[in-house]
C-alpha cells in the first residue's frame, strides 16, 4: 500500500504517518468542513474539544493519501473530503461527537451574502453611540433608530432580516456596528467513520426526545395490546382484572341484575334518573317537594 | 319523589303516566295520595319525553357537583 | 329498572322493601312480577345503605341547579 | 357478582345464557348456588344486548370505590 | 375474557385461583380449554392484589381515549 | 411483557406471530423460553387484530404500575 | 419502531441495550438491520431513562404522536 506516498517529499509522508497514526489510535475519525472560520475561532474550538478530541488539518490530498493508505472501509471517507476538510479523531461515539461540535459553535459578524440562520431582531432601547452619521445609517436598513438624551437610541424592536434571507452589505455593516453577531460557526461534521461504518449528519442528529416519546409510545401499545387482547402479563392483569370487572359492572347495572356489589350502583343510577325527569316535571310546573330539592 | 318513581315505574312497565295508575301505585306503596300532586306530575309529564330525559341521566356525571338547594 | 324504581318508591315512602310490598307495587303498576328478580332485588339491598348510595349518587344531573321552590 | 360473572364467562365462550349453564358453572366454582338468584340474572339478561351493556360504562362510579360485599 | 372471568369467579367465590380450579370453571362452561392460556393467567396473578385490581377498577370505567399507533 | 415486544417486533416487521418467530426471538434476546407462554400468546393472537389492539387504549391502573416483568 | 420494540424486549428481560443484542434479536425476527440505525438507537438510549418512559406509559395511555424510529 506504500503505493501511494513512495514519490512523496519527506514532510508529506510525515504528514500522513501522522494522519494514519490518529485514525488508528482512535475508535473515531470524522471529516469536518473548516470552511469560513477565522484562525481566532479554531483555536477556541481546539481548546473548547482539548482533551476530547483532536483537529487534524491537512491538505486534502495528504488526507486523501493517508485514507488509502488505511485502505478498507475507512478510504470511504474520502467521498465526504471537500472543500476545506480537516479530520477530527477522537474516542466518544459519533453520535456524542456530533452534539460535542454543535455546542462548539460560536456567533459571528455575518458578512456581506451570508444567509440568515434565524431572524436577526434588534431590541430597542438605548446605544451607545453618540449622535452622528449612525442615525442614518441605521435608518436607511430599517432600523428605527433616533437621538434621546444626547444617545442613539432604537425606538422600537425590529426584526432587520428574517430567517433564510441574504444579509446585504449596508445590514451587515449596521449588524457589525451594533456588535450583532448572528451567525453560527463552528465545524461541521460531514461524515464520521466509526466501528466499520460511515456516518453521515442525517443519521447522527438524533433526538433523545423522540427516542424517549417512542418508547413511551412503545410501551403503550405493548400495553394495550396486553390488555385488549386479553393476554395477562404481572404488568397488565391487574388492568384487565379491572378492565372485566367493569364491563361486569356495566352490564349489572345496564340489566338491573340486583347483586350486593352492584346494587348501589344501580340505586345511583335510579336516584339520577328520578333526579331528571324530576327536574323536567319542574319544568313543566310539578312543584318539587323538599326531600327532592335536597 | 315517590311521585317521580312511580311515574318512572309505570313508564318503564311500558305503562301509561295517568293519574289513575300513578295513584294506584302510590297507594299500593301506602303512600296518602294528594290528588292535586298528581294532577301536577300527570300534566308536567305530558310534555316531557322521559326517555330522553333518562338517557340524559345515564350517562353518569363525572366531577362531582354540589347538590345544595 | 321497574324493580328498583318500586324498591326506591318504598323507601322514600318510608315503608320496609320487603318482598311482598314490592310485589305488591309492581302488581299495582300493572307489571308482571317475576319472583326471582323480586328475592335477588331484597337479598341484594339487605346489607345496602340505601341513603347513602342515594347520597352518592345525588350528583346533580347534567340540566341545571333546581331553584327553590 | 359470582353471578355476573359466570354469565360473562359463557357471553363470552359464545355459550348461551341460561339457568342451566350458569348454575354448572357456578358449581365448578363451588359456589352454592341460589335457583332464586340465577333465575333472576337470566330474566335480567334475556332483553339485555350484552355487547352493547359492556361497552356502555353505564357505571361511572363518583369518588373511591364502594366496598360493598 | 373467559379466563379473566374465571379467575374472578372464583376469587368472588372464595377460591384460589389454580390452574385445576380455573379448568374446572372453564369446563363446566364448555370452553376447550388450553393450558397454555391457564398456566399463563395463573402465573400472572402470583403477584397481584386480585382485591385490589377490583376496587380500582370501580373507579376507572372501560371506555378511554385511544392512542395513536 | 417480553412476550408482548416479541409479537409487536415481529407484526412491525412484517412477519408472522408463530411459535417459532416468537421463540427464536426471546431466545436471541437471551431470555429463556416457557413454551406455555408462547403458546398462549400466540393464542391469544390468533383473532386479534393488533393493529387495533395497539391503537385502542386499555386503561392503566390508577397508579404508576411497577414495571415488573 | 422495530428498533424500539427490540431494545424494549432486551430492557424488559433484564439485558443490556448493546449493538450486539440489538442486531442479534432483530436478525432473529429476519428484520435486515442497518448498522448505522442500531448504533444511533443505542446512543440515544444512553441518555434515556427506559424505566421512566415506560412507567410513563403505564400511568396514561393517551394518544402519542409516532415519530420515526
Amino acid at each position: 500500500m506504500a503505493l501511494y506516498t513512495h514519490h512523496l517529499p519527506r514532510w508529506k509522508k510525515d504528514e500522513v504517518e501522522e494522519i494514519k497514526r490518529g485514525i488508528e489510535e482512535h475508535t473515531l475519525v470524522g471529516v469536518v468542513d473548516m470552511y469560513g472560520i477565522p484562525a481566532s475561532q479554531v483555536q477556541q474550538i481546539r481548546r473548547n474539544l482539548r482533551g476530547t478530541a483532536r483537529v487534524k488539518m491537512a491538505r486534502n490530498t495528504l488526507i486523501e493519501h493517508a485514507l488509502n493508505e488505511l485502505g478498507g472501509s475507512v478510504a470511504t471517507l474520502n467521498d465526504h473530503a471537500e472543500g476545506q476538510s480537516a479530520l477530527i479523531f477522537t474516542n466518544e461515539n459519533p453520535f456524542k461527537l456530533f452534539k460535542l461540535l454543535e455546542k462548539t459553535k460560536t456567533k459571528m459578524a455575518a458578512k456581506p451574502g451570508e444567509t440568515a440562520p434565524e431572524d436577526i431582531v434588534i431590541p430597542k432601547g438605548p446605544t451607545s453611540f453618540k449622535p452622528g452619521p449612525i442615525v442614518g445609517e441605521l435608518q436607511q436598513v430599517g432600523i428605527p433608530a433616533a437621538i434621546e438624551g444626547g444617545k442613539v437610541k432604537i425606538r422600537e424592536t425590529k426584526t432587520v432580516v428574517k430567517k433564510g434571507e441574504v444579509i446585504n452589505k449596508k445590514v451587515a455593516e449596521a449588524l457589525v456596528k451594533l456588535g450583532v453577531k448572528p451567525m453560527d460557526v463552528g465545524l461541521i461534521l460531514q461524515a464520521a467513520y466509526y466501528r466499520e461504518t460511515i456516518f453521515t449528519p442525517d443519521l447522527l442528529a438524533i433526538d433523545e426526545e423522540v427516542y424517549a416519546n417512542n418508547i413511551v409510545l412503545a410501551a403503550q401499545q405493548a400495553f394495550n395490546l396486553s390488555v385488549n387482547a386479553v393476554i395477562p402479563t404481572r404488568l397488565t392483569v391487574a388492568a384487565i382484572i379491572g378492565k372485566a370487572v367493569s364491563e361486569a359492572r356495566n352490564v349489572g347495572v345496564e340489566a338491573s341484575i340486583y347483586e350486593k356489589d352492584i346494587v348501589d350502583l344501580i340505586i345511583g343510577r335510579a336516584q339520577r334518573e328520578m333526579l331528571a325527569v324530576a327536574l323536567a316535571a319542574q319544568g313543566r310546573g310539578f312543584e318539587l317537594d323538599e326531600a327532592t330539592l335536597k | 319523589m315517590e311521585y317521580i318513581y312511580a311515574a318512572l315505574l309505570l313508564h318503564n312497565a311500558g305503562k301509561d303516566v295517568t293519574e289513575e295508575n300513578v295513584t294506584a301505585v302510590l297507594n299500593a306503596a301506602g303512600v296518602e295520595v294528594q290528588d292535586a300532586r298528581v294532577k301536577a306530575l300527570v300534566a308536567a309529564l305530558e310534555d316531557v319525553n322521559i326517555e330522553e330525559a333518562i338517557s340524559k341521566a345515564a350517562v353518569a356525571p363525572v366531577a362531582a357537583a354540589p347538590a345544595a338547594a
